[in-house]
């Protein structure tokens, strides 16, 4: 049954040092809170699971919490480049960064299989493209036709954390409007931990809602707009400036590191 | 008339490639204004899936993420990315797949994961997302590319996605089509030139002997697309 | 697109002599009234696959449309056997049935599979049973862990037929309540029939709906109370004393016969 | 204290297995009528699941089948069956699978498919089912079955899941553990017999040391048991 607690006790009690954590939420419910919490710890040598890498993942990569990092589309959506990710990569800044690089479809595969307890993921995928031969992916043949089909291995994080719009008193959690692979990550993972927007008395099933029962989850932890600068559907919405702004900021390392001072380090956690 | 911009020319020349009947997978920036113009133009049965899981969005404005809350307020169901990718794209119901990239080859393969040597590139691009899945699964991928030197190479730094079903690459030149197994000129748009094209080619760019040129932009056109274009960053 | 056609057009055009046909609904949202519309049709040599072969399965095979089941459980809920299909099995009445038997979650994932497109699903199932060896299950070893786990092949049925609540008149249709393999069996076959309580103006979503949308699907029919004896949820519940009186009357050949001739060859179609 | 049948016994000797904190995967008679009287009486936070994807079922009546409306309105989350069995039986989410069946042999192994050779059977039955998969991914297996040397029997007509993990065989005269390799009679209710229990058992059964004597039901258990009892036919 999962505990409500705070998001600081949270993330102390489920995250270590050279853990595989996958923070998720496909473009909505980004867990932002729930990162900055873990940049605030100074956790370190982490290996960082995400299909696209985000604002949060940029800001954990450049705040050296990561070793590695497992993704498969790493931008800023609608803007351009994540500085920070770029500066792990090309110059080893501020510390070399380990990549295993996927496609959409290979993640997700992944993440399924994970949530499966199956070692492997198959998907008609990687075919013809460099990517196979630079990441983790095999073959395996179809016993029946003997067609040739990609094989990835499953993701089972450490930890997966994700963020919701609301859980009861009892743990259990509600999610809607694009729900990404919330179910899969939260599943796949050996502990999880959702931050919700609120919690509420009782759970109303919404139209599209993911229901996850307390049960199945590990911790849950209030973060009113523990999302934010992504959004939380029925709750606020994207501020898509501040992910123009963040160009500018993450560009330079010194504004970088100023930034997260004033506005991570120094911040309360919800 | 009034003028356009080359991204309007662009997205009026894919959108006029779809259909009432098409089912498009739908990038953001120039596939979404692209997909959303044909929508609100001649083939307002177009369905966009977007790879965050909306199938049949229907958005008034240009999303600046594929994860816009209001792909999923319209759509006509919003299923996990899983499904997404197993399901709807592996399943084979996707009829036209958009794709950009930092580099196109003359077969089509695109990359759009590094420019230097992948261990230690000079740019580490955002990598290939959806694009290696789509480029198999799709019927027709449709490319749509500022044409440049750098961009339309010889040789690509990295394969992050097959061409075999490349159809169509728009550019703000022209446009190139798949003729005896090599992207070739077969349109170019008013005010472009051959002589242009070539030098924004890496390889020795084929013209068709049927080139023709585009139809700019119509009044209604332009007035539905710069409907699309008020929210956010421009796309 | 969808076409909105009458039962009696869809079961026509869509369905062939021959054909593997899925109509599913698990416990819940049966296609009675398709399955009546098969056996009016007098169609034969039908491959019918069906996780729970139930009540309109017996019907079916009694009636003589099937040369082969494909299944995991073939009972009367709550109630006992399903006697035409033992007298198929046991005796070969009205003709030799060949069987091909899975479990729960081997069905599942042959389905999971069909709809995603692949040639086969992977599960951890089978082991140790005396079905291993009798049925269409293969192994597969994972090439990260070398584990070794089943292998089913796709269920990819000529047609798959399911009912629902609701359709507009685009053809998009809603269903919810128990959702079972609904979606996985449209999408998994290259033809396919869903029979609805009501077409309505617009789709309202509700809670726990799965929406499908009408260019995935090739023939929406309306067909008013057409689950029962089995339900529709927020429409009609379970006729449980049907399934009850369902044991005496199948339990005879003679009787059976009667009652089809008068409930089903002779009524109306929907 | 009132009478009570066989069946209630078996309901509540097995109800007092689960706790508020098992999740178990139920089907339906029996199985579903223990698991609910748990939940009426002291484990009011045992979850239900059910393989038609109801989790967190809290039906006020026993079902008929595991489809029952009901389950789906009372339900924390309905999931589709494919995600049901990979998600969470596959997943290793379930604590307690309870099982049926035609035949049980001494090690827990259980056929439910036929009688009579495969191929040609005397009995066709229903079939596994969800069993074959619950044997193996469930902690604990529970079995609820009226014990008889045709039902107890030394070899199986054809195995449909593994015993592995049963843990508890609860009859209609007592309750069988495995002890040292085989199930072991180690319970008797109240009126029943060691000579009754052997004779209903297709191989010679052996009677643990400490062989004791099952609480009969209480007043409060079946009350909440009849409670439950009264939808459609009898469980």
């Amino acid at each position: 049954m999962a505990e409500i607690v705070s998001l600081t006790e949270a993330v102390r009690e489920l995250v270590s040092d050279g853990d595989t954590v996958a923070l998720e939420g496909f473009t909505h419910l980004i867990p932002h809170a729930a990162g900055h919490e873990v940049v605030r710890q100074g956790l370190r040598e982490l290996t960082l699971v995400r299909m696209t890498p985000d604002v949060i993942y940029d800001q954990l990569i450049g705040m050296g919490c990561a070793r590695k990092l497992v993704f498969s589309w790493g931008g800023n959506p609608g803007v351009g480049s994540l500085h920070r990710l770029r500066d792990a990569v090309e110059h080893g800044w501020p510390a070399p960064l380990e990549v295993e690089e996927h496609s959409h479809a290979g993640m997700a595969a992944a993440y399924a299989a994970g949530a499966a307890n199956l070692p492997f993921g198959v998907l008609r995928g990687y075919f013809g493209t460099d990517l196979a031969a630079r990441t983790r992916v095999a073959s395996v043949t179809c016993p029946f036709t003997g067609e040739e089909l990609a094989a990835v291995p499953a993701h089972r994080p450490d930890v997966g954390v994700v963020h919701a719009q609301q859980a009861d008193r009892d743990g259990n959690v509600q999610l809607w409007g694009i729900t990404g692979v919330q179910k899969e990550v939260v599943l796949a993972s050996a502990r999880s931990l959702v931050t919700v927007e609120e919690i509420v008395d009782e759970l109303v099933p919404v139209p599209g809602g993911v229901v996850l029962p307390g049960w199945a989850i590990d911790a849950v932890a209030c973060a009113p707009g523990g999302a934010r600068p992504s959004y939380a559907h029925g709750y606020y919405e994207r501020d898509n400036d501040f992910y123009v702004r963040w160009d500018a900021v993450s560009r330079d390392r010194d504004t970088f590191a100023r930034w997260m001072q004033e506005n991570v380090l120094e911040a309360v956690p919800a | 008339m009034s003028g356009h911009t080359a991204d309007e020319m662009m997205a009026v020349e894919a959108a006029r490639r779809l259909s009432s009947d098409t089912v498009c997978f739908v990038g953001i920036g120039l596939p979404s204004l692209a997909a959303n113009l044909a929508r609100r133009t001649h083939a307002p049965g177009c369905v966009l899936v977007y790879e965050s899981g909306t199938i049949g969005a229907k958005p008034a404005q240009l999303p600046l993420s594929i994860g816009d809350g209001e792909l999923a307020e319209t759509a006509d169901a919003v299923v996990s990315v899983p499904e997404m990718f197993a399901y709807w794209l592996q399943g084979g119901r996707i009829g036209v797949g958009f794709l950009g990239a930092a580099q196109i080859d003359r077969h089509g393969n695109l990359n759009s994961t590094v420019i230097g040597p992948y261990e230690t590139p000079k740019v580490r691009l955002p990598g290939g997302g959806g694009a290696p899945e789509i480029a198999t699964s799709v019927q027709d991928v449709f490319v749509m590319l500022r044409q440049s030197a750098r961009t339309f190479v010889d040789e690509l730094d990295f394969t992050t996605s097959r061409g075999d079903r490349v159809r169509v690459v728009v550019t703000d030149l022209g446009v190139l089509e798949p003729r005896h197994g090599e992207l070739t000129l077969t349109q170019l748009h008013p005010g472009a030139t051959v002589e242009q094209a070539v030098a924004a080619t890496g390889w020795e760019l084929r013209v068709a002997d049927d080139l023709r040129q585009s139809d700019a932009p119509t009044e209604e056109e332009l007035r539905a697309l710069r409907a699309l274009e008020t929210k956010g960053v421009a796309a």
